[in-house]
């Protein structure tokens, strides 16, 4: 193992404390429930975006509660849910009484819980909807979309949907905007490396030196494709592949792109790909309105990247670029 | 079965169950993300305490929400939402009463198994701990004999199913997304259920030689 | 190698092909000087700050060219010093008149190449001042202080004497600013990984896992101790011991706290460093009056960290608030 | 010798030159930053092409100029800057003639060495190298023998100040960060130069053999 860290088991809550600790200004827990934390202005006069999921994939999922994002997250161990008390903890304390969107990705663990806070919230007369992260475009095929899991196209989704419940929106229509952007956004990744749990200190899967894993899970789920590592131009062109004979952006369109780095790839390897994804785009006439290259949801340590493509109209467009701010990030 | 014999057995059966965290951590590592060992170890620990600090007086009812409770807490997860939702189930069904005998037993089991079965969406043959669940009711409900030789002869279906489950394609939660490649893999949630039922064996062993 | 480039020997131009095609807005490079990258709006009518050194450090170095920052940056091979060449073309895009600040890193081959810089800026008239940063504590004994490496504190220097350039200060204050900056920073890092150069494909030193090297520099040199890897709180310890014995800062005093990753340490583990830093300081009755945690200094992908800390008094503390804005970094 | 004989010679030098990119790599690692093999490598090969491009009527000034500036270029580091200095103050100093003679060489590794020594401020015993370049420098300057046999001592002398530097402390560039643990690895600048000596030697060989 290579990691600063005391106590694994303790990790998560150490974690929490420092940030809450640095940024207490912007984020606060809910009283008695550490693991459950919100803006620091919450609820305020918006619908509420509660978001959530295991640790170690920071900024996801905490680092977009904010100004413009979510307005709470319940935040699990490390690759796990968060409890259905946790979530339901968060939904609360980000209750305008104009109701709360739950936006996370999908993963059963977290589909459970978040389900059992729905029902809580329910029996508190909490008005909750749900929208379903399903953007990797590899963890299942078309046929079965409903399947996929959510990755780095959660922060477009946050971005969007955030954007709209800040300006007023109402529940219905922030729920609305969270399933186009979800609809109309595509992520492909590859691995280069395995990660550490903390608590388990041995690697969650092999990967050899030299090997690369395409549509890999950001907790280290087998792909679609394990072979020698290729050039980073191949490697864009697999994942831009897969992201486009789906989207598949009409000449004349606008996307916004997302390269993320999984943990341990440095920002030069992201730009690399990144000048790829530009040249195949330009090659289809499709212009990049909007974008982000850095680690905006990772694995940890794990080497390696995923795209992320959405498709743009006037309306995602506006939201998309509308400011934002959390300790995290910034637009 | 009176709750006053019960409890240290659960205790025991518990302590021992903690064991299987590396097993289960590699199995389900193999075709999910490798939590389960946590989940499972880390849930009997929280139940273990939850129920020393219950009073003498608590019903079964009490005991299984209190474990539903700390287990769907303590490492929060599908495996942990699921048997939760189980065992909330099963508390309400048995109650206030303070024997679990095995029409009891039957009782909890087919509840924990229709919630996790309703709320899991799986079906037999998914490869999930639904898998190793419902051939043991199936023993249990058909079961002569005494006690023990109900449980091994549970036991032995549960070994049958989990060793099944190996030839199985997952079709739900993380490890569906591996697909193909999860055949020759035994389900980690079905052996987790499999050590349980082991672990209550061997602690009603060592009850009987100590009493 | 978990590498995602293409042709090795092209892995720079590559880069900075791609971070122009991303930003044009921001930065652009100067005619016939691929590697010599300043502001879009250079020169200005300010003072210029060109910084420089080896590629592999992003944000480091090109990342703090920007409003409030660096105004040019001459960008040579992975840890290799720019050319003299490339360092005067940046100086010259930079120059509005008002002369030139040099502010990087002490290092051999930087030194001499800025020097050569300077020698033909003199020829062409430009007034160029030069202020070398030094806040490794533990890369020399504080007796030859000044031959200590710069690392994450270059951060520091360039948003103080950024924001002095940006507000319209004179060449000699803006170099006053920036050497003060310096004089008040030490930073202390911790190696646990080497990194392995793109053209090399072999890692530049050997640090096997479960080790770690206190002391480490950015380009793998040798620390002061290497042993068993520590609980976060010790390794926090022992690097704040390093900054703190030297920079006394007094009870009531202020400070600004860098936690920042060197390449593949997760986010969550800083946070667990930050709040080491956080209870330390406190104790000491030291205020954090602004903090910054995350990728700001970068050795590819090696995993570690290092904390950097700012005695601030009011004139640092207003400029290490004020503005700034780069495709990498803001504020 | 005249620029016509010297020219394919030293092409020939600076291909054998670059084979020593690992073996330097590795020098510059264990003390340094690794970089150095690609700086003498990459350098190498500049020069090559440099001197390809250039005119037959280019003159040793005009030689050294070109590969002072393709060496800097090639990949900037603190050895290409001081070799550069050094190449080019020697440029000026031989200036318009088309042969290189013994006095010329001498006069070459005087004003190349006095550059280095004066920019990079080391000190004989720095471990830098200079601790080659000097006593190769003294053997030039007392020679007496047809030129293989001078370069042979020259080459001689080079590497017993390698070998020598193994024994010191780095006290100059990246190398003096690494204190004490610098002791037991040769300077890697000054194997370069030893590299070079004898890739000329081998280069002067083969164009004998094939006159
Ligand atoms: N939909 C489902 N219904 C029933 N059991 C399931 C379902 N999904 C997963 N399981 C069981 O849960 C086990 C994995 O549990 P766990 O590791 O907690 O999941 P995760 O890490 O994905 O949250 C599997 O081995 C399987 O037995
Ligand atoms: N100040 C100096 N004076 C003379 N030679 C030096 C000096 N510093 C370093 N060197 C030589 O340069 C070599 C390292 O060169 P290089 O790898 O280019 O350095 P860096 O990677 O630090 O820029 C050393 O082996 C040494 O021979
Ligand atoms: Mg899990
Ligand atoms: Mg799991
Ligand atoms: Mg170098
Ligand atoms: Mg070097």
């Amino acid at each position: 193992m290579r990691k600063l860290i005391n106590d694994p088991d303790n990790f998560v809550d150490e974690v929490l404390d420092a940030i809450l600790a640095a940024h207490p200004d912007q984020l606060c827990a809910v009283p008695g429930e550490p693991r459950s934390i919100v803006r620091a202005d919450a609820p305020g006069d918006r619908v509420g975006i509660v978001t959530g999921g295991g640790s170690g994939h920071l900024p996801v999922f905490l680092g977009y509660v904010g100004v413009g994002l979510c307005s709470g997250v319940a935040v699990g161990n490390v690759f796990s849910s968060p409890s259905g008390e946790q979530v339901y903890a968060a939904t609360k304390a980000s209750n305008s009484g104009r109701g709360v969107l739950y936006l996370f990705g999908n993963y059963g663990g977290d589909v459970l819980n978040f389900g059992l806070a729905a029902d809580l919230a329910d029996l508190d007369g909490i008005a909750t909807k749900t929208v379903l992260v399903t953007d990797d475009v590899l963890s299942a095929p078309a046929g079965r979309a409903d399947t996929r899991r959510g990755v780095a196209g959660m922060v477009v989704a946050y971005k969007c949907a955030g954007a709209a419940a800040e300006r007023g929106d109402t529940l219905e229509e922030v729920a609305r905007i969270a399933e186009k952007a979800v609809a109309a956004t595509r992520t492909a990744g590859v691995g280069l490396s395995p990660t550490i749990l903390p608590a388990a200190g041995k690697p969650t899967f092999e990967l050899a030196d030299g090997e690369m894993e395409i549509g890999i899970g950001i907790h280290g789920e087998p792909g679609v494709h394990r072979g020698p590592l290729e050039p980073a131009d191949a490697v864009a062109d697999r994942l831009m592949t897969a992201i486009l004979d789906e989207l598949d952006p009409p000449a004349g369109s606008r996307v916004a792109v997302l390269v993320n780095g999984l943990g341990a790839t440095p920002l030069e390897e992201l730009y690399v790909l990144y000048g790829r994804v530009q040249r195949i785009l330009s090659g289809r006439d499709v212009t990049i309105a909007s974008k982000l290259v850095g680690e905006y949801a990772t694995s940890l340590e794990m080497a390696g990247a995923s795209i992320t493509v959405t498709l743009l109209d006037d309306e995602l467009s506006e939201l998309i670029d509308a400011p934002a701010s959390s300790p995290f990030f910034r637009r | 079965m009176s709750v006053h014999t019960l409890r240290p057995v659960l205790a025991d059966a518990l302590l021992t169950l903690e064991a299987a965290r590396d097993e289960l951590r590699d199995l389900d590592a193999a075709i999910g993300d490798g939590d389960l060992g946590i989940t499972i170890s880390e849930g009997a620990r929280a139940i273990r305490e939850g129920l020393a600090d219950l009073g003498d007086d608590a019903t079964v009812g009490t005991i299984l929400r209190t474990a539903a409770q700390r287990f769907a807490t303590a490492n929060p997860s599908t495996m942990s939402a699921l048997v939760a939702g189980g065992l909330l189930a099963a508390s309400r069904e048995l109650g206030d009463t303070d024997t679990l005998d095995r029409a009891g037993c039957l009782t909890l089991l087919e509840t924990a198994t229709a919630t996790i079965q309703q709320r899991g969406k799986a079906e037999l043959g998914d490869k999930t701990i639904l898998d190793a669940l419902v051939p043991t009711i199936e023993v249990l409900r058909n079961a002569a004999g005494d006690d023990r030789t109900v449980l091994k002869e549970m036991i032995g279906a549960a070994e049958e199913a989990v060793a099944a489950t190996a030839g199985l394609q997952s079709q739900r939660g993380r490890a569906a997304w591996v697909g193909e490649r999860t055949i020759g893999h035994p389900d980690g949630g079905a052996t987790a259920y499999l050590r349980l039922l082991q672990a209550i064996d061997r602690a009603l062993a060592s009850s009987t030689e100590s009493d």
